[in-house]
């Protein structure tokens, strides 16, 4: 009786089934990947602005303090965006007439405020409050990156939850003295000398990480 | 137990041997005679399970159940591991039970045991089986398709150090089959 | 999961706006349109709520308001479709995004104020609390306060001035109203007529004032369908003045009512619930005694709380008034023949006021007889409780022009074509007149009908100019409390949806159209306190009130020494009907209001419908049960609706609602319960006898949140002898006997402080709703609609039972609020697949919204089911109002997850914050969960369980704390303390 | 045709051959068209509606059924636990009787087999059905995530999403390497090109070798000794589903053994039910003999009192421990709303089952077939009871709500049956849905006294047909 399958049909066969596992494992990869890339968490993108505001040039080159745009940001949950009349403190004095503010005069003129893309925002069931944080020494840059550096503004770090986790079932090494959290360059901050500051800094204020993971401290 | 290489130099190379007995009870008696003459390299062909056989022909091999029993016990590692690992991963007080809550983690460790034991024990069976094998030598034979029907078919393989063609066709005729005739390696066209 | 509703609500918003759209058509979206005035007439015709008038607002306010909701929206985190923010063009001095700030202002009802703090979130009110600097409320608020938050963002509320049902500029009224003050000027205010609601509105009372001064010839009528106008009555036949009576339940240790629901639904409820509250929570340390004696015909509130409650016919309270005056030597004319159980009531009743000299008090319900309410006045005079429990004092409603300027005298004179211009002000005539009154008709007889109110209502469609009213939360306005204490109203919200206020509408009839409120109240108050103004007016809006500005206190004298004799009536034969507000939607001014359509009633527990009261023994007697439609008769009229059968209800008793049934388009109203105005005559309002019941062989279906009342012989709730109650236990003794009871084979986590806990005081429990109304407006719950509610699918999160033990004709009745035990052995959470709902360290039983799948496990293994479910995606189609209702601290749940009452965690988490960041722990009663808040008994007492100092723990460690179901062993850390037995002398069976 | 020839040289020769062709030659020349294609039109049909029902469920969210508070699982959970339960008796079936030595078995364990696999499959629809949010379904499992967060393994659904998945998994296994040889048969006996392929490659390459053979038997041997606890403690994991909650009618000991034996008790009536109508439809008379029938009705009569102690015990425990909620409940069951339920159990269970102990009774198909069909009514009523009188009326007045299952529900169920048949009917149509080389082999070893065929043998019929 003749064969039903060709010498090479197991070859093929076996190619089949290699594949298909690779495949599997392959898309399993992916997916764990993705999730994590900066395409889905938006680190690293800009995203165009109406005005092409560079905190690069305001935090770095001038040394203006984040509040004194973000002036709220000690009292109250939220850190506040700056209102027009705020930029046009300084901008009635100053680039009076550079036409990349033209849309700030414009808001300042109408009454319509200014349109901004976010770029630092979690999900609506998240309830972030930065006035603990800053008042506890939690400095902009541990969530809002070097912004000192940033041309145009994007997102320093993934708005995970396990990225939030990370810092507060261990928040030691994440405290800074109060009064300096607007300071970006903490370069010079050797964790192993300062190992003292964060212990000495979760007794004074009475940080317990075991009741900071708990799910109602962000979800409501 | 190995059989030889399926595809030889040439077409003329043999496979082996090969005879078609009508009862389990003559196809029996046949491997017993074969393993009387001292030949090592053989294999019977059955439709379904016959009682013996195999240990006639020299078969011990428990790999497939200690496989199983391997799986069984990867599972049970696994099941327990993971379930203990992502509660002090997370620890949640969890309506005041234990993170570690034994009794309650037992009941998944043991599905896992189970579900392990089967996957490895069959994985075993077919792997040591070298299945699946869509194109074999034997499937070019003859009437070998009466195989999986009610034909009982011995073969002595061309790797037996005493393999002779000639001498091993009259030797089987001498046991009362239907039918004898050789493998050829390469198989039948196709 | 969705954003908090301002988030979404207002992206929309500003998204249309910032499309280069004018700022007025937001709120229903007419910039599709072309902002031509004719074709915007035109549309506003085919859908008049859509109609705006010109710019109500100045736009800039908007832009402020919405810029920082947008900024908050984003950082707590927002939906996906919002992704960009909206700064402020210019920050306003005093809001920080992010932070409520909180506003005293009141509420009217009835014509007084409820004091409230109001909480708005960047111009945007979310939440009203009662103001607890306030003596008459101390910070608690009953249901209808709670409410009155959504009644200001109702979406069907009238948004546009109208000129014959269609839309018009103010300045047409405005042309119309100045001829027409030049008109009445010729003639004295000549056939002018004004209708209002009750008000103590001081300022009011200088505009009307000075409007009868103007035009000596114009009337002015009050029309309140609920007013207590008898109480006044009462008080001009007793000494001959009109009197408004202050009754001093806190010092009250007797209190005999007769058909006087004084713990029940209306203006005064908070008032007097806090004063018994108080008396009562004495009584409980063993000081001085807290007993309620009620003779009533059908069951309320106040009967419920009674020591002694006794069953009689409306019209045998007289009897029994007469009967008590003799008893204790007041002269009242012939004794009537009483029944046995009767004389027992009134014996017993007679020996405690008169052990109780100058601290009981005796109330006989507004509907009765004046001359039987004057013989309680007598009583009280008797002995002595005037001055003490019972005081006097200039009445805080104003009165109308004159004595006879009622509406029965008005519609008189409109059929007689005396009235040539009629303006109704906040008031619902040709809805709540009596049956016997044709208002409609008489409106034919009427050239100028003008109409000022919230909604374009059953008034408004016969009027030719409607005119929106400012919401009490938009407007500047003056009232006084129940207390009498005047409050300055201010707006809460920073813009504004049309319409103007009542002062203003009175200045332009007057011909002065360029007033605003604000301007008209400060110049009655510059008026009273003369210079300095500013500081004394500041200081009154921080406090929310006006310290001493309460009417001066009158002591009457008591000219006649008995009662004129009064006379039993009692038909035998027919039924007497009792007509009585309807304890949710009170006299249908607040039937839109979807938040108390849903409410259950207390005593029956239905939603959505008014019912008609039944006894079990009529019931049976005419084969009717609950639910079946019924036809009742009563001289010549008739109205259709559905029995209850009420336990405790008199025999031959049946008890109608007012409120429902009401023909303007609403969409919450729409197609709810009955109308049983149509069956009340002007001269009968309360009560009448003659009337015949019939059923009609129809059934309704209605929709009730609790199907079961009887206690079954369970111990849910638990009673104890008064004796045993006030023994101290030490805490530490409690303590162990928790121990015993609570076994288990798992290790225990011992929670350090602070750890939280609730306890609720059923002894305190008047079951008035207004924590559950309280719970509904802080955590964003929706509203599912009857027939949900039918099908047992009702979202509350706190939900108060009313169980009944004993005989249906006499039963006892109990109140039981059931939040969120909050377990520390929670089977829930052992059944959850996903960890959606755990323990936290500080005890809270958390439900995380967006990790749960629903699969409901937690629902059917809780043995409280106290656990809601989204059927359905029951938030995405809210309009734009209800969504900038919303508290942005709470997530707003998406269909499918299981939510739960969390005790107001996202208070509990702001206050910790706030503590920490003060360097400080957080202080007993600094938290307080919405329940709590809002209960006038302070029945529900919330705080850290570990720290055994802290009220809670003392609660806890008295000896009345139980668990609810403690044999289940889940460790509740809310419990309940057992309702106290009073043993009442005179009296065989024990009552609760 | 070649394959008449081919077969009648084959039934002319051997015993072996004809029961191979009696198996094989089903699929390879189907014998049943016309009734088939009814059959398959009509699941055809409830498959779409299943689509339909589920379609309109996610589309809405749960709160189109009848679902409410108090009663917020409603036939959804309670299918779930049916149609395991019926998947139970497959595995038992081949399983148990296998280790058992109870060749008889070898006839019926296929369909079984089979049964059980789209039995299953049904069963874990359901849960996932009746998830509020079914999208998130996949949260049940652990697997690393962004959030940090994993399954809680202490809940009874976690226990039950892994007993399903591994169920499932193994009964496939199982199933598969147990049809390999007759899938290798087919491919032996199959002329057309595509068949030969199509069978082919499913038969992985089977020779028969004795080597093989004794590996297989290893294996197969094995995997049948670990179902059965398996097939335990899967389903006492279901019941826990309840037992493990402080429900008064549900948080009871005696519900693991009792969710088993009632599962068998369901499963072997609906095995028994598909045996006679497989028997009736392709004239198996003499490979499913009426001594199977008469082996499946004495199983049925002893799993069915088994159960029905189960009924007992549970009065017995509720008084004897005399907690007044349990007591209630009981009592509830017996007068309450939802006592049809319960007498609907107790009749369709118990009632005609008596019947079994008459020897005429089990042998005959139609009888035997009226009794299986009752027990699985039966079955559903009582998990029907079980779910709803525990949920409906619990430890608070208050909160007691009645439940009307709604047309959604009922329509989800209808589909659910095409669910189930669609595939059946498939593997009948083209796979041996009998275990052919096992006959076989119980023939060779004259465990079991084949009936010779009379006149005509069901494979020349079938050949008649072809």
């Amino acid at each position: 009786m003749p064969q039903i399958f060709t010498a090479s049909a197991d070859t093929r066969l076996r190619v089949a089934v290699f594949l298909l596992g690779t495949g599997v494992v392959g898309a399993l990869l992916f997916g764990g990947g993705y999730v994590n890339s900066a395409y889905v968490t938006r680190v690293g993108w800009t995203r165009h602005q109406p005005v092409p505001f560079s905190h690069k040039h305001h935090v770095g080159d001038d040394g203006i303090d984040c509040r004194y745009c973000h002036d709220k940001v000690e009292v109250s949950s939220e850190a506040g965006l700056p209102s027009t009349h705020t930029c046009m403190t300084c901008h009635s004095q100053l680039y009076t007439g550079a036409p990349v503010l033209a849309p700030v005069r414009q808001s300042f003129a109408t009454g319509e405020p200014i349109r901004w893309n976010r770029v630092a925002k979690v999900p609506d069931y998240v309830f972030f409050n930065h006035a603990i944080h800053i008042s506890r020494g939690v400095p902009c840059v541990t969530c809002h990156g070097r912004v000192d550096q940033m041309a145009l503004t994007f997102r320093a770090e993934p708005f995970q939850m396990q990225w939030c986790l990370d810092c507060h079932r261990n928040p030691e090494p994440h405290l800074r003295p109060p009064e300096m959290v607007t300071r970006m360059d903490w370069s010079d901050w050797d964790p192993d000398a300062h190992k003292d500051f964060g212990r000495l800094a979760v007794k004074a204020y009475g940080i317990d990480p075991r009741r900071l993971d708990a799910c109602t401290v962000c979800h409501r | 137990m190995r059989e030889p290489r399926a595809y030889g130099e040439t077409l003329q190379e043999l496979y082996g041997v090969m005879a078609e007995f009508k009862s389990p009870d003559a196809l029996k008696q046949a491997v017993h005679q074969a393993r009387m003459r001292g030949y090592r390299r053989l294999d019977a062909f059955t439709p379904f399970p016959v009682e013996g056989l195999a240990e006639e022909i020299g078969f011990s091999d428990w790999r497939v159940p200690l496989a199983t029993l391997a799986g069984g016990a990867f599972g049970t590692g696994l099941g327990y591991g993971m379930q203990v690992y992502t509660n002090l991963n997370y620890p949640l007080n969890v309506g005041g039970r234990p993170i570690v809550a034994l009794s309650a983690f037992m009941l998944i460790t043991f599905e896992l045991l189970v579900l392990f034991a089967v996957v490895f024990g069959i994985g075993a069976m077919l792997i040591l089986n070298r299945l699946p094998r869509l194109h074999h030598p034997l499937f070019g034979a003859d009437r070998f398709d009466t195989a999986s029907l009610d034909r009982f078919f011995l073969v002595i393989f061309s790797d037996d150090e005493k393999f002779d063609a000639r001498h091993i066709q009259n030797f089987l005729w001498s046991l009362g089959p239907e039918r004898v005739q050789t493998v050829p390696s390469a198989g039948g066209p196709g | 999961m969705r954003s908090s509703g301002l988030h979404t609500g207002d992206a929309d918003w500003i998204r249309r706006h910032l499309d280069g759209k004018s700022g007025h058509s937001f709120w229903r979206g007419l910039e599709e349109l072309s902002e031509a005035p004719e074709f915007k007439r035109l549309l506003a015709a085919e859908f008049p709520s859509l109609a705006q008038g010109p710019m109500d607002f100045a736009r800039r306010d908007v832009l402020k308001c919405l810029g920082a909701s947008l900024v908050l929206a984003g950082l707590t985190g927002c939906s996906e479709d919002l992704n960009y923010s909206v700064p402020y063009v210019e920050a306003p001095e005093n809001i920080i995004p992010g932070r409520p700030k909180y506003y005293a202002t009141a509420v009217l009802m009835g014509g007084y104020a409820q004091p409230i703090l109001g909480e708005t979130h960047v111009g945007r009110p979310t939440k009203l609390e009662g103001n607890p600097d306030h003596p008459a409320c101390l910070g608690a608020t009953d249901a209808f306060t709670q409410a009155a938050v959504l009644g200001l963002y109702d979406p069907d509320r009238s948004r546009s001035l109208r000129y014959m049902g269609r839309p018009a500029a103010w300045a047409e009224l405005d042309a119309m109203l100045v001829s027409q003050a030049a008109r009445l000027d010729a003639t004295a205010g000549q056939g002018f007529c004004l209708l209002t609601g009750a008000t103590s509105s001081p300022t009011m009372g200088r505009q009307l004032k000075a409007l009868t001064e103007r035009w000596p010839r114009a009337r002015w009528y009050i029309h309140e369908p609920a007013g207590e106008e008898g109480r006044f009555e009462a008080t001009r036949l007793a000494f001959g003045q009109r009197l408004e009576q202050r009754f001093h339940l806190d010092r009250a240790e007797v209190l005999v009512c007769f058909d006087d629901d004084v713990l029940g639904p209306g203006p005064k409820q908070t008032y007097h619930a806090r004063g018994w509250a108080t008396r009562r929570q004495a009584a409980q340390r063993g000081e001085g005694g807290c007993k309620i004696w009620v003779a009533e015909p059908t069951p309320s509130l106040t009967g419920v709380m009674a020591s002694w409650r006794a069953i009689v016919a409306p019209g045998r309270i007289s009897a029994l008034v007469a009967a008590l005056a003799s008893q204790l030597g007041v002269p009242s004319g012939p004794a009537h023949s009483l029944a046995e159980e009767e004389r027992r009531w009134i014996e017993g009743a007679a020996v405690a006021l008169e052990a109780h000299g100058g601290r009981g008090l005796v109330s006989v319900g507004h509907q009765h007889d004046p001359a039987v309410q004057a013989l309680g006045l007598l009583i009280n005079a008797k002995l002595g409780n005037v001055g003490a429990t019972l005081t006097f004092a200039e009445p805080s409603l104003l009165q109308a022009s004159d004595e006879g300027a009622t509406l029965p005298d008005l519609v008189r004179r409109m059929e007689a074509g005396e009235v040539s211009s009629l303006a109704v002000l906040d008031c619902n005539p040709a809805y709540t007149a009596p049956a016997d009154l044709d208002f409609a008709a008489a409106m034919e007889r009427v050239e100028t009908r003008f109409h000022a109110g919230l909604y374009f209502d059953e008034t408004a469609a016969l009027c030719q100019w409607h005119a929106p009213l400012k919401h009490d939360l938009e407007t500047w306005s003056d009232a006084r409390a129940a207390d009498g204490l005047a409050t300055i109203l201010q707006p809460l919200i920073g813009f504004s949806f049309g319409g103007r206020s009542q002062h203003v509408i009175l200045e332009n009839c007057l011909g002065d159209v360029f007033t605003e409120d604000r301007a008209v109240v400060a110049e009655t108050w510059r008026a009273i306190w003369g210079e300095p103004f500013e500081e004394r007016w500041h200081s009154a809006l921080v406090a929310g009130f006006i310290p001493g500005s309460a009417p001066p206190e009158v002591v009457p004298q008591f000219p006649l020494e008995s009662a004129p004799p009064v006379a039993s009536v009692s038909r035998a034969e027919e039924l007497t009907v009792v007509v009585r507000t309807d304890p949710t939607v009170w006299d249908g001014r607040f039937a839109n209001i979807a938040w108390l359509q849903e409410l259950p009633k207390p005593l029956t527990k239905v939603t959505w419908d008014n019912v008609i009261l039944v006894s079990p023994a009529l019931a049976e007697k005419l084969k009717i049960e609950t639910g079946s439609e019924v036809r009742l008769e009563a001289s010549g009229r008739s109205v259709t609706g559905p029995a209850w059968v009420m336990p405790g209800q008199e025999q031959r008793t049946v008890t109608v609602f007012l409120g429902y049934g009401r023909t303007m388009p609403g969409r919450v109203m729409e197609g709810t319960g009955y109308d049983a105005y149509r069956i009340r005559t002007s001269r009968e309002t309360w009560q009448f006898g003659g009337a015949r019941l019939a059923p009609t062989g129809k059934k309704w279906q209605l929709a009730s949140t609790q199907l079961h009342f009887a206690l079954e012989g369970r111990d849910m709730v638990r009673f104890m002898p008064s004796e045993e109650a006030s023994t101290k236990r030490s805490g530490a003794a409690q303590a162990k006997g928790k121990g015993a009871q609570r076994e288990t084979i798992y290790p225990v986590y011992d929670y350090e402080s602070p750890s939280w806990g609730m306890s609720i005081d059923t002894d305190l429990c008047i079951g008035c709703n207004a924590c559950v109304v309280a719970c509904v407006a802080e955590n964003n719950i929706p509203m599912v609609g009857k027939e949900q509610v039918a099908k047992g699918r009702e979202m509350f999160w706190l939900r108060v039972d009313r169980y009944y033990e004993g005989p249906p004709e006499d039963p006892r009745t109990v109140f039981q609020p059931v939040p969120c035990m909050h377990c520390e052995k929670a089977p829930c959470e052992m059944g959850c697949p996903v960890n959606a709902t755990t323990h936290s360290p500080d005890g809270l039983n958390q439900q995380v919204y967006n990790r749960c799948i629903g699969t409901r496990t937690c629902l059917s293994f809780c043995p409280y089911k106290v656990r809601r479910f989204n059927w359905f995606d029951l938030t995405g189609n809210d309009p734009p109002e209800i969504q900038a209702l919303r508290n942005p601290d709470v997530t707003v749940r998406a269909r499918g997850v299981m939510e739960k009452c969390t005790y107001c965690v996202q208070r509990i988490r702001s206050a910790e914050i706030q503590a920490k960041i003060e360097g400080r722990a957080v202080r007993d009663g600094e938290i307080q969960t919405a329940c709590q808040q809002a209960c006038p008994t302070s029945a529900i007492a919330f705080g850290d369980v570990a720290d055994s100092e802290t009220i809670v723990s003392r609660r806890k460690a008295s000896p009345r704390d139980y668990s609810l179901l403690e044999e289940v062993n889940t460790w509740p850390r809310t419990t309940y303390l057992a309702r106290i037995e009073d043993e009442t002398p005179g009296n065989g069976s024990k009552r609760g | 045709m070649a394959q008449d020839v081919s077969i009648r040289t084959a039934s002319s020769r051997s015993r072996y051959a004809e029961i191979t062709q009696e198996v094989v030659g089903i699929p390879l020349s189907y014998p049943r068209w016309r009734n088939w294609w009814i059959c398959f039109g009509i699941a055809l049909a409830l498959l779409l509606l299943f689509f339909v029902s589920a379609g309109v469920l996610f589309w809405n969210g749960v709160g189109v059924w009848g679902n409410n508070i108090p009663v917020n699982w409603g036939i959804a959970i309670s299918n779930y636990v049916w149609w395991l339960g019926i998947g139970h008796a497959g595995t038992l079936i081949s399983a148990m009787l296998l280790l058992l030595n109870q060749p008889w078995r070898n006839a019926l364990n296929r369909f079984a087999e089979a049964m059980t696999l789209f039995a299953v499959t049904c069963a874990g629809l359901y849960p996932i059905l009746h998830l509020g949010r079914p999208w998130r379904f996949y949260w049940m499992a652990p697997y690393p995530n962004t959030m940090n967060i994993w399954p809680q393994f202490r809940s009874p659904l976690t226990w039950d999403f892994f007993a399903v998945l591994t169920y499932l998994t193994v009964s496939i296994l199982f199933w598969y390497i147990g049809t390999v040889p007759d899938l290798a048969a087919s491919r032996d006996r199959a002329r057309a090109r595509f068949w030969q392929v199509f069978y082919g490659i499913l038969a992985l390459g089977w020779r028969g070798s004795a080597i093989h053979w004794a590996r297989w038997r290893q294996a197969y041997r094995l995997t049948a000794a670990i179902a059965v606890p398996l097939v335990v403690s899967v389903h006492s994991e279901i019941s826990l589903l309840f037992a493990a909650g402080p429900i008064p009618g549900w948080n009871s000991t005696v519900f693991p053994p009792y969710f088993v034996l009632g599962a068998a008790f369901s499963g072997f009536a609906v095995v028994s039910m598909i045996a006679i109508v497989l028997r009736r439809a392709f004239y198996l008379q003499n490979l499913v003999t009426t001594r199977h029938l008469d082996l499946l009705g004495k199983l049925l009569l002893a799993t069915g009192l088994m159960t029905a102690y189960g009924y007992i015990v549970e009065i017995y425990a509720a008084y004897y421990g005399g907690e007044r909620y349990e007591m209630e409940t009981l009592w509830d069951r017996f007068t309450g709303v939802y006592a049809f339920s319960y007498w609907g159990a107790i009749a369709c269970n118990f009632v005609p089952l008596q019947l079994l102990w008459l020897r005429g009774a089990r042998t005959s198909p139609f009888l035997l077939f009226v009794i299986s069909l009752a027990v699985a009514v039966g079955m559903w009523f009582e998990r029907y009871m079980l779910l709803v009188t525990g949920l409906y009326k619990d430890y608070l007045p208050s909160s007691w709500g009645l439940y009307d299952v709604s047309i959604w529900e009922w329509t989800l169920y209808a589909g659910m049956m095409g669910v189930f048949f669609v595939p059946f009917l498939l593997l009948i149509r083209f796979l041996p849905m009998i275990s052919a080389f096992e006959v076989k082999e119980t023939l060779y070893e004259g465990k079991v006294q084949h009936s010779p065929s009379v006149e005509r043998t069901g494979a020349e019929r079938i050949s008649g047909h072809a």
